[in-house]
């Protein structure tokens, strides 16, 4: 049977004012919180609030890989388990890892992977696990963003920070960090992450309807959302290496 | 409890061991001394309730649900409350990925028995329609960091839930159940406060509330819930035997400590009072 | 669809004369058979039927562990695994293993593991099955007795037998060996078993509602019916001697 | 039939062959000779019918179980029998734990098949109303001790405990099926008695009812199921070939042997007939 | 819910004029295409369109066996994997492989096993991967037509070809390859294979109601039509040689 | 795209990939050249729609069967399609048996999500009766040959199938969804054309339309898929990261190559006229 109360959505998602339901400008990022070091068992880890979406990440490695076969004779291996809790969404999500599950977690590994010195780690491999306690719009991203913090925290080397962020396009406007509701009834969702080193996209994904020129204006949206998460992923960085350094 | 006993070193083991023989614990602790619940609720937007409960290292995010369903044809007025617990591998590196394995089910196992023998939940009250349509309620526990005693971690975020929990009132219609605009609150369902209370055992010495190094290295260990006047469930686990002497001993520790737990917790102060 | 007759269960446990629907007195056993070398192919097996309950253990070991990997350098491991046939219960259980069967299994495990000398046996395994045929109430008791009886039949060394049985509570009063009925519709099951080697309980489980003073009461109800079950495990085991001694 | 060839050693199983391939069984038994039948019904409290029947050292316990479910579309008054085994890993070192191994689902399907081309089950009576609700028999075989030729000990129980069945007879009522308080009888459900007859053969000898050493060193076998008058159905396994001409003198043989032990155990025997 | 047309079977499977309903008399087979080295990809392929059935198979080997533990010191093995497409049937077909994909897979390994010389290839694995797209009854008898046939385009070793074909009886009439409609409506169904090598029968199976004389006829029939049917397997692979020597 | 790149050996890799560096391709393609494609439908007498398409070396054979069901609760009258992907283990030793793996469940993703996010099919037209009955389309891919750029040919050959099918029409009943008698034809259900445009990159370099010793080893590729006017889904995969110049580039390419595609391969001749 189903739930009492349906997962509904409205009709507009911009108001008269041209503002957004939340309120937010149209290339407004949603209240972002960043914590590193969030898990005492964890190699590194790292705890995100990027508007609802609550997330922690905690990575493992080098380690054995398990099972051996998986293991490469010239390289390290990166592995990235993203989970989404029961609770973390409107109806229960099933236990079990969905084929979506299994499909982000890969996304999100293929994006990491260009920052990471794996080549100097043969035989071995990182784990990264995520889990999205609290879900609403754009975990992959915000997953992504977190990800890397807990890379960082872990103390591996890595080639620069990698950041997330989706634009999209909602009552044929494009907009900046679209929530769940914009995500479920807008238009588009383009989840974009930049690795720094290079300045290059290393997650583009996208679904929906645009042409050429909105696309080409959504990448440039894209990068200045992106500079600015790269911003707050240094703070939570540093704000732990005061500490450190302070001795709390 | 098996495999994960090579994660720490032999050396590592052999110290905690021989000064728990001594009766002395790695954290300082005495032998019955009981680590400090930290406890915040409704922290999970998406759920009907929550509850992030940390017993010293240990930390567990668990959360309410619901759905609606058919009752159990002999129990045609009863809704129904299941515990589900994941030991996330984000939490250890004991932890393995995979279906769940034995341990992630005596963890849910244990909280769901302390609870449904309880009569926490007046479990007529989640119903809509006899025969027809009674509610689901879903706890599940996620382990976020390992360190020690999940169980009675779990047993306290269960009820952290459940108390502040708030869920759509639903009514009865010709097209099935419809909500009626109202919420039941997670107090006005639980009746009482079973609590688990776990204590581990090596060679001859007992001791309360174990951590993560001391569960690697004992024998067993045993959980005895225990609502204000009455024990509503034992579990006993690993190869440890227990004298009947020791077994009653236990019994009245768990009383003891359930009730200070209960007294410093003051759960009812989580109930969700937002209509 | 359900099934056409319910599995109804009454609501009164204890008739008029104070004695229970099965006539037992409160701390009466039910009748209890046991047989051992029962399956030709087994190392060790035995046969039991307690009240309805029918169930067959057998060992094998100790042998190579399959998988390996779970194979101990320095001892032998101990795998139980309890099973119960679709047709054993009212209702037809699935075919695969439950959460109930696995959770019973490790409950055995742990229950019989004190009483062998694994140390003695490293890198290999010794595995106990058991098939419950017919179920009715105290099966976990029942292949607890069963299996180290198989054990003992097997030749395998040990510090002792080990002895289960129930105790309970029904309509207010506390009994001894619950029936399948008294077990669904009682207030209070507790499953206890001994070694007795160090006269210690190594299997103690409880679902209900007791005070102290009834929990301790339990506990000594439990001790004197553990001593009869004891009893009729040694006389299972010198039959077989006898047989065998007389060339049968 | 692959891995479990490792078991016995390559001496004992050279032995076997060379006597076999010489006429001579290692149980003094000569090539046509089938072993004992021993059968009890009716042992199981909890089925609706039971068998627990042996054939040398092979034992196999088979409970009735039934459900009521809806028919198959394009069998909208048919009720439904399935059958089911389950090799032990109590029964033999050569059965692993696990889901349905290609062994077990074999000795399933050639009983079930035996069975369901035989018309042996009236499936017509065992349908409550048109279109929505019939009954579901399940018929579930378990081995507790492998002694070979599992396939004809598994139709004997499954004839065993049809025979000795009594059913909950179902009204259609305006809530769904309700129980009349009568019951069906197996033996008003059976039409026919097919039976398996199994034949192993290596090089070029074929014998009847391969004993467990037998199987683990012959090529292949063939089963061949028979009512009174008429094959119901044949399965060949392994990688023995056949000549047509030996398939001819097995049919025959089959019918022989099927009608002695029809004779010897005089099924109807088992009829449950209380009330 | 069900699909709207219903996959309905007709009352009589011969028409008055003594024929079948496809038009076929009782021992005629129906039309049939083969061709090998059709899958660039694989060491031996066919496909074969047999009536409305239309099947591939593909044959990888002599390589090493994966996972490991199933290869044998003294010989090779050969594994078959006979699968159906979702499409191939007239209500769609779960894509996991059910027990029926699994039995056939093994009934057809045991008939093709006995021509290979299995013995020369100790530590290694032969497989034969079948794909039934279009099915229309008699699709274990034409996978094992056409895997022989993708053995011999591998050019593997074989003592013979192997051959096979259904006979059955409708209507009580017996008659030689069976269509879907009288497979399903028929009374009785017997795939038989035969390896050419000793002139005898590797595959047979039956299910239906026959009396020994019905039984010796089929089996006489059944040698008839493979016959027919060896003669387009060797063909076909004719046809491929010459195309080779023509070099085109 | 991982265990696969060592089918091949390094020295054949690194031929491919100093060639490609140079902008030559082993094919003897230049850098932004398409293999061509031949496509036939209405293959399989089972689907109600099939095509069976080649891409070079490709070969996918792509049917279309139907089920009725309820729709989504927030989609009360629209039908649902679904794609689904097998790479074969007959078309590659690089496919293994089991479970769809990532690489088949993201080319079922990738078409999937340009038919979805297009329009391609009108779902509203799907349904037979609000809230209680709409049509489940099937899109079933199954590789038979692997010669790389599997998506792009998944694309065109879900289009062909759906093209060419043709569905029995159903209205609701008292007695739920009945067939009129009468069919849908594809190319009523189609709206727009949508066709994934695949391109691989290896360093800086970036080609079309990769060949499968090419995608042995490039770092990673890009899917575009594209209506007339306006792109409907983008998928990136593996480890290559593109600049922001290079994706508009891309993007013009697809448009580019989708119209030559879609001229040539006319798609609406597919469409199935018979009643």
């Amino acid at each position: 049977m189903t739930l009492l109360i349906q997962d509904e959505y409205p009709k507009k998602l911009l108001r008269e004012d041209g503002l957004r339901l939340d309120g937010r400008g149209l290339t407004d990022l949603r209240p972002i919180k960043m914590e590193v070091d969030v898990i005492k068992n964890a190699d590194g880890s790292a705890y995100i609030e990027w508007g609802n979406n609550k997330i922690f990440a905690s990575v493992y490695g080098p380690r054995e890989v398990h099972p051996h076969h998986l293991a490469k004779p010239d390289r390290g291996i990166l592995r990235v388990f993203y989970r989404m809790a029961t609770y973390s969404v409107f109806e229960r999500k099933r236990p079990a890892p969905g084929r979506r599950e299994k499909e982000i977690s890969l996304v999100i590994s293929e994006c990491l992977e260009p920052v990471l010195f794996l080549e100097l780690y043969p035989g071995t491999s990182f784990e990264i696990f995520i889990e999205v306690i609290d879900a609403d719009g754009g975990t992959r991203c915000a997953s992504t963003t977190v990800a890397a913090l807990a890379l960082a925290d872990a103390g591996i080397p890595m080639r620069s920070l990698v950041s997330s962020c989706a634009v999209g396009k909602v009552d044929g406007q494009l907009i900046t960090d679209l929530s769940g509701i914009e995500d479920k009834a807008g238009d588009s969702d383009m989840p974009v992450a930049m690795t720094w080193f290079n300045d290059e996209i290393s997650l583009l994904q996208f679904d929906g309807k645009m042409n050429q020129e909105e696309m080409d204006k959504s990448l440039d949206m894209a990068k200045d959302a992106l500079e600015n998460v790269y911003q707050m992923q240094l703070e939570a960085l540093k704000k732990k290496y005061i500490q450190i350094q302070e001795g709390i | 409890m098996m495999d994960i006993k090579r994660v720490i070193s032999t050396i590592e083991k052999n110290y905690i061991k021989n000064n728990l023989k001594k009766g002395e614990r790695i954290d300082g602790r005495g032998l019955w001394e009981y680590r400090k619940f930290k406890i915040t609720t409704n922290t999970i937007a998406s759920a009907e309730g929550s509850a992030d409960v940390s017993l010293g290292d240990t930390k567990m995010i668990t959360g309410v649900k619901y759905d609606i369903g058919e009752p159990f044809p002999d129990l045609p007025n009863k809704g129904v409350c299941t515990v589900m617990a994941e030991l996330l591998p984000l939490a250890s590196p004991l932890f393995e990925r995979g279906p769940p394995d034995e341990e992630s089910i005596e963890l849910a196992r244990v909280v769901d028995r302390g609870i449904r023998h309880a009569d926490c939940i007046q479990t007529q009250k989640l119903c809509i329609k006899e025969e027809k349509a009674v509610y689901i309620l879903f706890v599940d526990m996620y382990v976020i960091n390992h360190g020690g005693n999940m169980i009675d971690c779990g047993g306290v975020s269960a009820l952290g839930a459940l108390i502040s929990s708030r869920i759509p009132k639903g009514e009865w219609t010709e097209d099935g159940p419809k909500w009626t605009g109202e919420y039941f609150k997670g107090k006005e369902l639980i009746n009482e406060l079973p609590l688990p209370i776990t204590f581990g055992k090596i060679s001859d010495i007992i001791f309360l509330d174990p951590s993560l190094p001391e569960e690697l290295v004992i024998d067993g260990r045993i959980t005895i819930s225990v609502t204000e006047k009455e024990i509503t469930s034992i579990q006993k686990s690993g190869t440890a035997t227990f004298t009947r002497e020791e077994i009653k001993i236990l019994g009245e520790k768990a009383f003891e400590n359930a009730k200070k737990i209960r007294k410093d917790l003051d759960f009812w102060q989580y109930a969700n009072n937002s209509n």
